[in-house]
């Protein structure tokens, strides 16, 4: 029962942050409430059995990623758009369409009694670092290696797209 | 009880309001979050069915997830701090040009 | 003896072999190079068809039947195609009369040609054109039929559009090609549910399963149907007849050879080749039987009022065609080749003639420097060039009267066997029968109307005053064409009956002199009263053609082709292009002609709608997906139930 | 532990790193010398994919990878569009101002996850080769910074791309949830006896695949983003991603639902069906609107993914082969075309409305010809390639019951040669004098001299396809 308590609590958090982040105008507060969701989503994984991913999603994606959108919002001065748009069915629309998966999608868990089932055993080192540490060298080290190759194609890519084309004197 | 039913639910909401999001505001940052709201919402999913199956690989997968998205977000900032120098503006609907 | 076939497919690479090395060659070669490298590649093919014919005919009557595998399509189980040729009768027939038209036209082509600065496309096309005629004639399967059907069909397109820079001539050609993917989607359809029906495309097993009746008679039924839609388009038949007309913007020895005596007789001959399909669907052998018949008629009545030299002709080959298909239709697939033979060669000299004469006219013009504008191919500028043209001329006669049914020219015999093939089938044979007759009629009264307005009197203009002669490499072909076309009927004359024993040992040809005698008596009443009111003495001055006092507004009508385009135009193209320019303000950045292109304004009217999606707005594009993945999702929750 | 799948991508992708190293420390100049390093490269992995190419099936690493038929016929057919790619780019990218070697290492890179996909045997390597094409391809897109369109484009893809993938993510992970698997073969195995508690998931799963895949291959209703992209890069690049990306599109198709959930064709097959006559219809249809030969040839993109996704319904023994064939046949007339257009741009900038292609044909014949060719490829009209690539395919959806679609896929094919010849019209019959003839570049000549003949040679060689399933 208390587990449900929390599970609601977390839930209710992670559900505001999100809806908050898609609705405040200024972007520095929407990225701020993005941050709030990743935290909530992370100690979520600590009570999944999870605690590498959680301290990989605060320290890269809380920490590192969220940095950086805060970073390039601050520089271009970007925290609000002006300008009318031409789309006058865009939000309502979205919004029906939204609710909709929403809905079609939990009407579909709901038949899945294989979704009900309760919390099969992790035993407790397989969420560890070095258990998957010891993974991403056998089994996952296939997608490991190609993570790394797609870090330095954004890196470079990130290089030749930043690198001011006109004042590079060719 | 919690089931793997009730984060899947939470997950699919996250992920529903992530889509949203991406379709209702016009400020390129705010869009390219959502995205990442999205990509979140997979993660809570993968994590989850993780723990109720008895199985790692839900969680390497979000390793995985993790760094392609950080990466997708190095790569994304790029373009728009390039197209900012051009063009001024990060609102998506001003950029248009191209249509029919 | 069986050696020599396994190198049959000789026949079909020769020309593309001359195609070859036209296509490599350097822009330096002479013309003339260019000419007699085209004409030794059909030649070539054609020696080669003489052996295989010879071979085939050494054979016993029921051993003419030769399958030479080329190439194992090895493609996946279900659809394993072999490539390989069919040679038996009916295909070496077609061979023979495609190589020995072919090479003689590449040769007049030579003389035809001369000066003109693309002259080696033009060869290339021709001799292109060649092989993929062979190819669709020796093919032993439909499928590659079907692939030699669409060459000789972009041979043609390409052909008609030779000189694009005319833009009516580039108009024509895409009105060919229209036309024509209208029953080639007929066609296709067919092959599709052949294909399904059958489970190959090889003839062999197909008239086998046909023949044990191991079909159902409904589905062949549709089957023929839509193989005869690609006949009605190919062959020019009713309705689909329009496009060969303006296909004479092409050069003359096209006309002659593609639009006259070979591509347009593929219908036929696929009539012919599925003739064991055909024989089970008695319902379309009467459909088509009947259109055959009406077409020959039609345009027959339009060829009187036509004034176009090449005009006339095309419509008198559709009517020929007509002839034809209702030979085919009714089963008589003998009778239907003869004629496809003797007319190949009558109407091949006919244009051959008709270029020359245009020819004349055209250097004669040219040559005083006179800028006005001027059609060497209006018969009302004509006049009293049997004088000045007597080689052409007298051919011209020869061509012209086998056409018209003369005894004992070819055209004779070969009219003579189809009407007696219609004969006592009954139903609706016999009205075929009687429609043929009124097209035997009017068949030697234009051809007659013709004569006499290009070749007596007094000419009608400066340029038919001035005509001269062609050279020798354009009138000896016409000479030796009208010698074909005087004795190529005799091959099937009573007593012999050559032909028919090559391609029906079943059915000796039948000679009823009664039938002969009709036949003559109608066609002589043809020539008297086409005589009656062309001859010269008849013909006041200043009159533009003493039958439109005659027959009045009727003339008009037949002078406007019966007014069919317009009818086309008015069932088909208006309706669209208003239903377009109700439904979506349609911007039409580059002129298409209306005439063929209503259905692409009727579809452009609904992109319209469609296009405005593609706003340029990142987030309607992505409203967009999310509706879908909404869409799909909905769809297995429905499927979940 | 069997690494041999991963030998063409391996070598492609050290290639490419090995450029980057070069590019850092070349003296600034003409970038051809990457050209031809790029080129070699590209001939070295077609080499070393025609060394695999008796092997019939390897899985290796784990299970993540797989080599088989399929996966050798798209990696030649993504290794063909590459080299293409690479010789249209020298003389466009000296032209446009923008010479800078980077370009082929993406070029390379984009590759070497499209060879990835070829061989992916697991949902986590379809996403991470998935992300690998793409990035790279959205700097390409923007590679000719700061022209504004090119930026444009390159953010719309991204942004559109990056909303697909969440699709494709969440898509996994509902599967994951449902099964425990990832590996495409198990879930095979596991559909064939579901546990039925835990369908739902798979299906919805399944479905949102079918969203993000939909995206990458331009499928109606997830091709809007297409034109806009086609039209805003550069025009190697367009061409490259008209070709290449679509090919590997197809290859991820065909990992996750012709093996990962065939056992389950007759849940999936009849939203596919929709979306292929949906995608048939709009994509020739809007294209009749076009006046500007890029997006033409986006529609024409679009429309072929109908076809495309056609093949997948077909009976796989005929359609498999009939999908290699296909994109085979594409991605030459594609690539022909687009050599033609990239022929056509001048150092004054580029214009690609079909008026500026009006009349060229009857200055140059030769490159005249090479477009109608293509043209006809396209549409499908024999003895060139397109007639045999639809036919296969038309055969197979027709083998399959699916004979309504093969209806709807005639009809399209008549009203493709509208718009098709349009093109062909404008070159040699348009009035007037060209604006501008196309360049005397050899290595543009070159392409589309090799395209053309590869056009109609593959009509003849398809014999060459026999034996080939998954």
């Amino acid at each position: 029962m208390g587990e449900l308590i929390v599970f609601y609590l977390l839930a209710g958090i992670a559900i505001a942050t999100a809806l908050a982040m898609v609705i405040t105008r200024n972007a520095v507060h929407s990225a701020l409430f993005l941050v709030l969701n990743l935290v909530v989503v992370a100690v979520f994984y600590l009570l999944l059995g999870a605690p590498f991913v959680a301290m990989v999603q605060i320290a890269v994606y809380a920490g590192a990623v969220m940095v950086l959108f805060l970073f390039v919002i601050m520089m271009l001065g970007a925290e609000r758009v002006g300008g009318a748009t031409g789309l006058r069915w865009q939000a309502p629309l979205a919004g029906a369409m939204g609710a909709a998966l929403i809905g079609g999608a939990l009407f579909a868990f709901l038949q899945t009694p294989a979704g009900l089932a309760p919390a099969g055993s992790l035993p407790a080192p397989l969420g560890d670092p070095a258990t998957i540490g010891e993974r991403l060298l056998t089994t996952y080290v296939l997608p490991f290696e190609i993570t790394s190759i797609l870090l330095l194609i954004a890196m470079v890519g990130v290089v030749v797209l930043a690198r001011d084309s006109r004042s590079e004197g060719k | 009880m919690v089931t793997l039913t009730h984060y899947l639910a939470l997950s699919a909401i996250l992920f529903g309001i992530g889509a949203v999001g991406f379709l209702v505001r016009r400020n390129a940052l705010i869009v390219f979050m959502c995205v990442e709201l999205m990509l979140n919402a997979a993660g809570l999913a993968f994590v989850a069915a993780s723990r109720y199956r008895g199985l790692l690989e839900g969680q390497l997968t979000v390793f995985f997830v993790l760094t392609v998205a950080a990466a997708e977000v190095a790569v994304g900032l790029a373009l728009m701090v390039a197209i900012f120098r051009t063009k001024k503006t990060t609102n998506v609907d001003e950029l248009s040009s191209l249509r029919g | 003896m069986g050696a020599l076939f396994e190198w049959s497919w000789l026949i079909i690479a020769f020309p593309l072999l001359g195609f070859l090395i036209n296509l490599i060659s350097t822009g330096q070669t002479r013309e003339r190079t260019v000419g007699v490298v085209a004409s030794m590649a059909a030649a070539a093919s054609f020696g080669m068809s003489v052996l295989v014919f010879a071979a085939l005919l050494a054979r016993p009557p029921e051993a003419r039947l030769v399958e030479v595998s080329l190439y194992r399509w090895a493609i996946v189980p279900p659809l394993t195609a072999e490539v390989g040729l069919r040679i038996d009768p009916l295909s070496t027939a077609m061979a023979l009369i495609v190589t020995l038209v072919g090479t003689l036209i590449h040769v007049y082509s030579i003389g035809y040609m001369a000066g003109d600065p693309h002259i080696r496309r033009f060869f290339m096309f021709l001799n292109l054109f060649l092989a993929s005629m062979l190819l669709l004639v020796l093919a032993d399967n439909f499928l590659v039929l079907f692939v030699g059907w669409e060459l000789v069909g972009l041979c043609s397109y390409l052909l008609i559009g030779f000189w694009f820079e005319v833009p009516y001539n580039a108009w024509a050609g895409r009105k060919a090609f229209i036309v024509n993917r209208i029953g080639d989607f007929g066609f296709t359809l067919g092959l599709l549910l052949l294909f399904w029906t059958f489970g190959t495309f090889r003839y062999g097993p197909i008239f086998e399963a046909v023949e044990h009746r191991a079909v159902e008679a409904g589905v062949v039924t549709l089957i023929t149907l839509l193989l005869f839609a690609g006949v009605t388009g190919k062959s020019a038949q009713i309705p689909l007849y329009v496009w060969l007309p303006d296909a004479m913007a092409g050069p003359t020895p096209v006309s002659a050879l593609i639009h006259a005596a070979t591509m347009v007789t593929a219908g036929v001959y696929l009539i012919a080749r599925a003739h064991p399909l055909f024989a089970m669907a008695p319902f379309v052998q009467g459909v088509v039987t009947l259109i055959g018949a009406v077409t020959a008629l039609w345009a027959a009545l339009i060829a009187v009022g036509q004034f176009d030299i090449k005009r006339v002709l095309a419509f008198s080959t559709i009517s020929q065609l007509g002839y034809m298909v209702a030979a085919a239709g009714a089963g008589a697939v003998g009778a239907a080749i003869f004629h496809l033979g003797t007319h190949a060669f009558f109407k091949a000299l006919l244009f051959l003639g008709a270029g020359s004469v245009i020819h004349a006219l055209e250097h004669a013009h040219r040559h005083p420097g006179d800028p006005s504008p001027f059609d060497p191919n209006d018969m009302r500028r004509m006049g009293g060039l049997a004088q000045r043209m007597p080689l052409t001329f007298w051919t011209y006669g020869i061509g012209a009267a086998a056409l018209a049914g003369l005894p004992p020219l070819a055209g004779f015999w070969s009219k003579d066997e189809i009407l007696i093939s219609l004969r006592g089938i009954g139903g609706w044979a016999t009205l075929a029968y009687g429609l043929l007759l009124g097209a035997a009629f009017l068949t030697a009264f234009y051809m007659t109307r013709q004569v006499g307005m290009v070749f007596a009197g007094s000419p009608r203009s400066h340029a038919a005053a001035h005509a001269h002669e062609s050279p020798a490499v354009m009138t000896v072909p016409l000479g030796i064409f009208a010698f074909f076309s005087v004795v190529a009927g005799w091959i099937n004359a009573p007593g012999l009956g050559a032909l028919s024993a090559w391609l029906e040992p079943e059915h000796p040809p039948v000679f009823h002199p009664e039938q002969a005698l009709l036949a003559t008596l109608i066609a002589l009443a043809g020539i008297g009263a086409a005589w009656a009111i062309y001859r010269p003495q008849a013909w006041p001055e200043g009159v533009e053609d003493p039958l439109r006092p005659v027959l009045r507004g009727f003339f008009t009508a037949l002078t406007r082709k019966l007014y069919v385009d317009e009818l086309y135009d008015f069932l088909f193209v208006r309706p669209f292009e208003k239903v377009a320019r109700g439904v979506a303000e349609v911007v039409e950045p580059y002129g298409i002609d209306g005439a063929v292109n209503g259905l692409a304004r009727l579809v452009q009217s609904a992109a319209g709608r469609v296009r405005r999606w593609s706003s340029g707005y990142v987030r309607q594009y992505g409203l967009s997906v999310l509706i879908g993945a909404v869409l799909l999702m909905f769809y297995i929750l429905w499927m979940l139930r | 532990m069997l690494w041999w799948p991963l030998l063409p991508t391996l070598i492609l992708t050290a290639g490419a790193l090995g450029l980057l190293l070069v590019e850092a420390f070349r003296r600034p100049g003409s970038a051809s010398g990457m050209a031809w390093g790029a080129l070699g490269i590209t001939a070295l992995t077609l080499g070393a994919v025609g060394a695999l190419v008796g092997h019939q099936e390897i899985e290796g690493l784990y299970r993540m990878v797989r080599w088989d038929p399929p996966a050798f016929w798209l990696s030649l057919t993504i290794l063909i569009g590459t080299g293409l790619a690479i010789l249209l780019s020298r003389h466009y990218l000296a032209d446009q101002g923008m010479e800078r070697g980077e370009y082929y290492v993406f070029l390379l890179l984009a590759a070497a996850g499209m060879l990835l996909m070829a061989v992916a045997a697991d949902l986590l390597i379809v996403f991470l080769a998935l992300e690998w094409l793409s990035f790279p391809l959205y700097v390409l897109a923007g590679f000719a910074r700061p022209r504004l369109e090119s930026e444009e484009a390159a953010l719309k893809y991204f942004l559109l791309g990056a909303f697909a993938s969440a699709f494709l993510v969440f898509g996994i992970a509902l599967i994951f949830a449902g099964t425990g698997l990832t590996n495409l073969s198990d879930l095979a195995a596991w559909l064939k006896h579901p546990d039925p508690g835990a369908q739902p998931l798979v299906w919805m799963g399944g479905a949102l695949l079918l969203v993000a895949l939909g995206f990458k291959v331009a499928a109606v209703p997830f091709h809007l983003w297409t034109p806009d992209v086609y039209e805003g890069a550069p025009t190697p690049v367009t061409g490259f991603m008209a070709a290449a990306t679509k090919t590997a599109a197809v290859a991820a198709l065909i990992r996750v639902f012709l093996v990962g959930l065939g056992p389950a064709v007759a849940l999936w097959s009849g939203p596919v069906a929709l979306m292929a006559a949906g995608t048939m219809l709009v994509g020739n249809g809007v294209a009749l609107m076009q006046s500007n030969f890029k997006r033409l040839m986006a529609y024409s993109s679009i429309a072929h993914a109908g076809y495309l996704l056609m093949g997948l319904l077909g009976d796989p023994a005929l359609a498999v082969p009939g999908l290699m064939f296909y994109l085979l046949a594409y991605t030459l007339a594609t690539m022909g075309a687009f050599a033609v257009a990239v022929g056509m741009v001048g150092p004054e900038g580029e214009d690609q409305s079909f008026r500026a292609y009006t009349g060229v044909a009857r200055r140059a014949p030769g490159i005249g010809t090479a477009m109608a060719l293509f043209m006809l490829s396209l549409i499908g009209v024999p003895p060139t390639a397109g007639f045999f690539a639809k036919l296969l395919l038309f055969a197979a959806a027709w083998q399959a019951g699916w004979i309504a679609l093969v209806m709807v896929g005639i009809l399209t094919t008549v009203i493709s040669a509208y718009f098709y010849l349009r093109v062909v019209v404008a070159m040699w019959m348009g009035p007037g004098e060209p604006a501008r003839l196309p360049k005397s570049d050899l290595w543009v000549r070159l392409s589309v001299a090799l395209t053309g003949v590869g056009t109609l040679l593959l009509g003849v060689l398809w014999l060459m396809f026999g034996g080939l399933s998954l």
